[in-house]
């Protein structure tokens, strides 16, 4: 009688042994949530900078194929998760809104970078500040345009979420390592540490 | 450098030429908005000139400081002589009413989408222009953004928004990366200091 | 075997004739997800086309006339996204012109080398993003690759990857690192491998060929009236380059080639970008030689240059300097100039309105594919369908600074 | 008129002049710190030094010095020319003073700024005066260059408390002495004084008193630098996020020139500063009045009242129609109160329909009562619109509360119009008089008697949420600036009687400020003084 998780998401398969094949038990949820999560078929929104960074984790050194992500789609209809990657203005909006009512459920939104999380520093008569105000969002990935590392960390959230099955609005927390963060920075209790 | 085209134009259109200077070596010359579409004609055609190269037409709101209120500025460039001139032409009363000015589409096409620009940003209106259009706003946009009276945080949505109740839920202390993926754990951080 | 239609005479088929709406965009794979194209069709054939751009008009001038002088850095860069560097010296260069300074030797070749390099990642992308378009994805992952290395010495010095923000009016954000020659040396030479190779994947393809050769031809004259600089503008024939044509910076040292088209098709635009990306190399190479080890990187003037930042937090002349620049602004005289240089696409200009105090009165970027792109209407008409991705392609349309 | 050359440009003077008074007056900055147009001259901080070209034919006055030579790295003899502080110097007729042109001047005002600077900490981060500071400026302006000195600065005593508005920090102190001076020539209290010598001195509170009469926030204000700061606007706003409206103090009735610096952001009022007028305040406000900059957010009426109850405008209005139903059967039976606290305009709109559309005879005038005055600046009379008000009325001069309240008492009316929230008399008989009537109606910005009396209330703006026109004692009409968006419901008080009328059924017409003002221009004529409208002549923002 082992016991071993699938991966991360606390669903958990258990491996029964005793007989030559051994077999599993887990479930159904969790066995659906296990592939939806590593199936994302991809509808690239794609407006402004960020696009450079989506390339460059489409591209070999950042490969999102080793996340069974990678695979684009440029009908809404056939995927699956939207990323909405830069600034969204107001007269795109409808484009997206649309965009996002075609695709077919379960459908995730990733919020590629800071213009699309909040509207970033475009804070003007053109720009939406935040696509949430258009549709609803899963992950936020903050930056200007976010490094991929945290667009990985972003995708990996979200496979996290779907293998939960949760469906709370996420964000990528920026990757601070506690000794850099004690030598560089001037500490100003708690608030330094948990929030820069 | 391009001296000489601003003494061509003083030469030939006289007092058509309000005043020239050439602040930062970049001739200018503020003309009379009834012949802008002559002399860009001239600035074209006239071997001396030759300003074969369309470069930039734009315009500057001076609310509240001059009137006539806008500039419309244009730049052009000869490639052959190797020269350039800005040709200025102020229009518009204090209301933004009657800024209007004939479209340079005939001399240089590519006058085409800058005119639209300038049209929907400041709405000086080029005579003669074939289609005057917005261009970087939506048809249902009310008003001129770049105009100095035009607020710069009003939107105007073509599509009602949804209201994000608190609009940093997402962004709280807590949130983020599961328990199993992160760097290292931020709550104990909280509690040593 | 012989059609079965043979003896069909086009007048017995009752197709309907009347021309056909198509839309292409604003999200379309193609459309770089910021331009909607309406087409009007008989059959493939397009008789009419609207192209409609401001997907992404994020208010570039509005918000200029909103911060400080070097508060517009940031913006500048995601102007056009693909060569940040080249924007932010481009505007620095145009402030600068009005403050009537000019920056120490060595940061102007810090200057023409690190605007190279993003030149060099610009028509990499075009190129890349062009081919992955008319379905060549693996030249693409050359070209991106290539492109990190460019980006690492850009990381390196910067500390950025893409948006650098690293011009400042006066100079740069710091000097070059320790081993920036070195970087540039190693790195430059990788990415021709890199290109060389996805070239050959290209040049030496059929369909990537028929599709560009003869395809949207634009004829010299009317590409000048209608505004077009840089690549495609030379690729029509015409050979104006702003380095060559009225040199800035120490480009007037540097020994290279414009490189030229014949036809204006898409082909040259094509090769003449590559070209061009090899005539980078060779400026890149030159600069470095050229360039001082020793040297300041920014000009001397308490009014312009912020002070170092450990003297800010000691002496009270330094936290006045520092105060005053942040708080007030550079004070920049007032009037009004045009200052212009060679970006990516083109003759990036800006035209810059001052009235004396340390916010711009009027900050006008002329942005040189927003003239490129009203030339495609002309470039696809008559056109089939397929023919509107390699053309809009070889453009080299980039929305952030198409619509400002 | 006698005329000295500064820099080549001719301009005049007075019989008296000092050179930097004149150019002052001609609006030529010659950088100072000590010297203010309004106190006597102490050229102390030698910032004002000008090089005097001697009269022709005469020797200029050259003084022998050792130049530091970095060729020869020696210091070897020269000689300059001996500069004067400009701030003393009388002029004389075509005298030739160099200011900016003279390298020598340039080379002396760097010094003195380096001097200054030599000792100050580096404290602009949390100085309130930063972003108004002279030594801010002039360092740009003037030096541009760090520090020779290398050892550590002088420490001096910091946050050392002065009295109840003001706190000193020596070490930012530049020994200007203006304070001193200040509260010995103008404020009449030679409180202040300075001790010790060199870097070392510093300036004290006379022993056994502070700083505590009536004008101690004028010396934070001559303060060319963040020495003294007033504990009220300390650390709560940063001046470069603050605008200024041009407004009238509201404190007395001697209508003090203010500039009332808001932040427009949160919409919150932070300060007064006195506006130079020299017909009326000259440079200075007594505390009462800079820190009433505070009535525009503080007790206020955010919306209106029907019997105690907070209600909508229109609503409020409603209530009032029933409130004062058969108020047009007899006039007689009306009185309307008019407000010494309240503009011109708003005055004007009431009388306008308690004479011309109801037809009413008898005026009061409410107000606050009499308080302390004294010969400087402070007024005995707190309203800032008296005269304002007993012009605009004309005879029958209107009425004192006290008359309305014995009027009520002897039954005399059954409706009351009121403006304004402050009465001259005791509160309480107040209510008890009023409640009985069949209707009383006021408009007020704040809490108070006629609030608190009355049935209806409609919420009206304060003075900085609106344009107004106020005349002081003198007789002197000063137009007053909108700063703040009114408040809650808060609308113009004009405006309210304006709908009012409407909602009475009279043809009260006026739609904006404009009509107001366009109607009362009679009265306007026959009150304005000399300098009418003077707050609209364009000063310099910045005072001296």
């Amino acid at each position: 009688m082992g016991e071993m998780t699938s991966g991360s998401g606390g669903s958990s398969i258990r491996v029964l042994e005793g007989s030559e094949t051994g077999f599993a038990t887990t479930r159904f949820d969790d066995l659906l949530n296990w592939a939806k999560k590593y199936s994302l078929f991809q509808y690239p929104f794609i407006t402004a900078c960020c696009a450079m960074e989506f390339m460059a984790m489409a591209s070999p050194r950042f490969d999102m194929a080793r996340f069974g992500a990678e695979a684009p789609r440029f009908s809404p209809r056939q995927s699956d998760l939207l990323w909405v990657v830069g600034t969204i203005s107001q007269r795109q909006a409808p484009a997206l809104r649309r965009i996002y009512e075609q695709m077919a459920d379960p459908k995730w939104v990733f919020s590629f970078g800071t213009c699309a999380s909040c509207g970033g520093f475009y804070d003007n008569y053109t720009t939406i500040a935040g696509i949430d105000k258009v549709i609803p969002v899963d992950v936020y990935v903050p930056g200007c345009p976010p490094r991929p590392e945290a667009v990985i960390d972003g995708l990996l959230l979200l496979q996290d979420k779907i293998a939960r099955g949760d469906r709370e609005p996420a964000i990528v927390k920026p990757r601070q390592d506690p000794a850099v963060v004690a030598g560089n920075l001037v500490r100003l209790g708690k608030k330094s540490t948990t929030e820069t | 450098m391009s001296k000489l085209v601003l003494d061509i134009l003083k030469s030939r259109f006289g007092d058509d030429v309000l005043e020239t200077h050439s602040q930062f070596g970049d001739d200018t010359a503020v003309v009379n908005p009834a012949k802008w579409r002559e002399i860009a004609q001239f600035l074209r055609d006239d071997p001396r000139c030759a300003m074969n190269m369309f470069v930039d037409i734009t315009a500057v709101d001076w609310l509240g400081q001059r009137t006539p209120r806008f500039e419309v500025v244009l730049h052009v460039h000869s490639l052959d002589k190797a020269h350039r001139i800005r040709l200025k032409a102020r229009v518009g009363d204090d209301e933004g009413n009657g800024a209007e000015i004939e479209s340079v589409f005939p001399v240089w096409k590519g006058a085409n989408w800058f005119e639209r620009e300038t049209f929907d940003m400041f709405g000086v209106v080029f005579t003669g222009h074939p289609d005057l259009r917005r261009i970087l706003m939506y048809p249902e946009f009310k008003g001129h953004p770049l105009r100095k009276d035009y607020p710069a945080q009003k939107i105007q949505p073509l599509i009602e928004l949804r209201d994000v109740p608190d609009r940093f839920g997402p962004f709280g202390a807590d949130e983020g990366m599961s328990f199993g993926r992160q760097t290292h754990d931020y709550r104990r951080d909280e509690e040593t200091n | 075997m012989e059609p079965l239609d043979r003896d069909l005479e086009e007048g017995l088929l009752e197709l309907p004739s009347e021309p056909m709406m198509l839309n292409m965009g604003p999200s379309h794979p193609a459309m770089h997800g910021t331009v909607r194209i309406v087409l009007e069709l008989s059959g493939e054939m397009i008789q009419k086309a609207d192209v409609q751009i401001g997907y992404l008009h994020r208010g570039f001038e509005k918000m200029c006339e909103r911060g400080t002088w070097s508060q517009i850095f940031p913006y500048v860069d995601r102007c056009n996204y693909v060569s940040p560097m080249l924007n932010n010296v481009g505007f620095a260069l145009a402030v600068e012109k009005m403050l009537g300074v000019t920056v120490p030797e060595r940061c102007q070749y810090y200057r023409v080398v690190l605007g190279e390099l993003a030149r060099l990642c610009d028509h990499m992308i075009c190129s890349g993003a062009m081919c992955m378009e008319l379905g060549a994805f693996t030249p693409f992952l050359y070209f991106a690759r290539a492109r990190e290395i460019i980006w690492d010495i850009f990381e390196e010095e910067t500390g950025a990857r893409v948006t650098h923000s690293f011009g400042r009016v006066g100079g740069m954000a710091s000097p070059p690192s320790k081993f920036f020659k070195e970087m540039v040396r190693a790195g430059v030479p990788r990415v021709l491998e890199f290109i060389n190779e996805g070239e050959k994947l290209l040049l030496k393809n059929r369909i990537f060929l028929d599709r560009l050769e003869g395809v949207g031809v634009m004829p010299k004259e009317d590409a000048l009236a209608l505004g077009w600089t840089g690549i495609v503008l030379r690729a029509s024939g015409v050979p104006y380059d702003v380095r060559r044509a009225h040199p800035y910076l120490v480009y007037d040292r540097m020994e290279f080639d414009v490189p030229v088209g014949t036809t204006g098709d898409n082909y040259d635009r094509f090769m003449c970008r590559q070209e061009e990306i090899r005539q980078t190399a060779r400026i890149i190479e030159q600069a470095l030689d050229q360039m001082p080890d020793e040297g300041p990187i920014n000009i001397d003037d308490p009014r312009i240059i912020l002070p170092p930042k450990n003297e800010v937090y000691t002496t009270i002349e330094a936290t006045i300097q520092h105060f005053k620049i942040v708080m007030e602004g550079i004070k920049v005289p007032a009037g009004e100039c045009y200052s212009y240089t060679e970006a990516g696409n083109g003759e990036l200009g800006f035209y810059l309105v001052s009235d004396g105090s340390g916010t711009p009165y009027r900050c006008r970027i002329r942005p040189p594919c927003f003239a490129t792109t009203q030339g495609l209407q002309q470039l696809i008409t008559g056109l089939m369908i397929p023919d509107v991705v390699p053309t809009f392609g070889s453009l080299n349309m980039i929305g952030g600074e198409c619509d400002h | 008129m006698a005329t000295i050359k500064i820099d080549g440009r001719e301009i005049p003077f007075e019989q008296g002049d000092t050179i930097i008074r004149a150019a002052h007056r001609a609006g030529i900055d010659i950088p100072h710190y000590c010297w203010h147009p309004g106190l006597s001259v102490a050229a102390n901080c030698r910032m004002c030094l000008v090089e005097v070209l001697p009269p022709p034919g005469r020797p200029a006055m050259q003084l022998d010095i050792l130049r530091w030579d970095a060729e020869k790295k020696d210091y070897v003899p020269a000689r300059k020319p001996k500069l004067i502080p400009s701030c003393q110097q009388a002029c004389a007729p075509g005298m030739e003073v160099l200011s900016e042109s003279s390298e020598h001047v340039e080379e002396a005002r760097a010094a003195v700024q380096e001097l200054l600077l030599l000792n100050h900490p580096v404290d602009c981060p949390i100085c309130d005066q930063a972003g108004e500071c002279r030594l801010q400026d002039y360092w740009l302006e003037h030096q541009r260059t760090g520090k020779r000195m290398k050892q550590e600065v002088v420490h001096k005593p910091k946050g050392v408390v002065f009295g109840p508005t003001i706190v000193y920090d020596a070490e930012r102190c530049i020994i200007c002495t203006r304070c001193v001076r200040f509260t010995a020539e103008v404020a009449q209290d030679p409180v202040l004084s300075v001790r010790e010598r060199g870097n070392l001195n510093e300036i004290v509170v006379s022993p056994g008193r502070e700083l505590d009469h009536d004008y101690t926030l004028m010396t934070e204000h001559v303060c060319p630098v963040g020495a003294l700061t007033s504990s009220d606007f300390r650390f709560k706003a940063r001046v470069w996020f603050l605008r200024s409206a041009r407004t009238v103090c509201q404190g007395c009735s001697t209508g003090c020139n203010a500039y009332l610096d808001y932040d427009p952001r949160s919409n919150t009022p932070h300060r007064h500063r006195p506006r130079d007028n020299e017909a009326v305040n000259k440079y200075w406000m007594c505390d009462e009045g800079m820190l009433s900059y505070r009535r525009a957010v503080e007790n206020r009426l955010l919306s209106g009242l029907v019997g105690g109850e907070e209600a909508s405008l229109d609503d409020a209005l409603e209530a009032a129609k029933d409130q004062l139903a058969g108020l047009k059967d007899d006039p007689s039976r009306v009185a309307i109160v008019l407000s010494a606290q309240h503009s011109n305009e708003d005055n004007f709109a009431l009388l306008k329909l308690g004479r011309t559309f109801i037809g009413a005879k008898d005026f009061y005038v409410s107000g606050k009562p009499l308080g302390r005055g004294d010969k400087i600046l402070m007024s005995e009379d707190k309203n800032p619109n008296t005269r304002g008000v007993m012009q605009l009325a004309g005879s029958p001069a209107p009425k004192p509360i006290a008359a309305l309240l014995d009027a009520i008492k002897a039954g005399k009316y059954s409706f009351v119009i009121a403006l304004g929230a402050d009465i001259e008399v005791d509160t309480q008989n107040a209510k008890s008089a009023l409640s009985k009537l069949k209707g009383v109606v006021t408009m007020a910005a704040h809490d108070g008697a006629l609030v608190q009396a009355a049935h209806i209330v409609l919420a009206a703006c304060a003075w900085a949420e609106t344009d107004g026109t106020f005349v002081n004692k003198q007789g002197l009409s000063q137009r007053s600036e909108r700063a703040l968006t009114p408040r809650g419901e808060a609308r113009p008080a004009w405006e309210l009687v304006a709908r009012l009328g409407k909602e009475l059924g009279y043809a009260m017409t006026e739609k904006t400020l404009a009509d107001v003002r366009r109607a009362m221009a009679p009265e306007a004529r026959s009150e304005s003084g000399p300098n009418a409208g003077r707050a609209d002549a364009g000063k310099p923002e910045v005072s001296a």
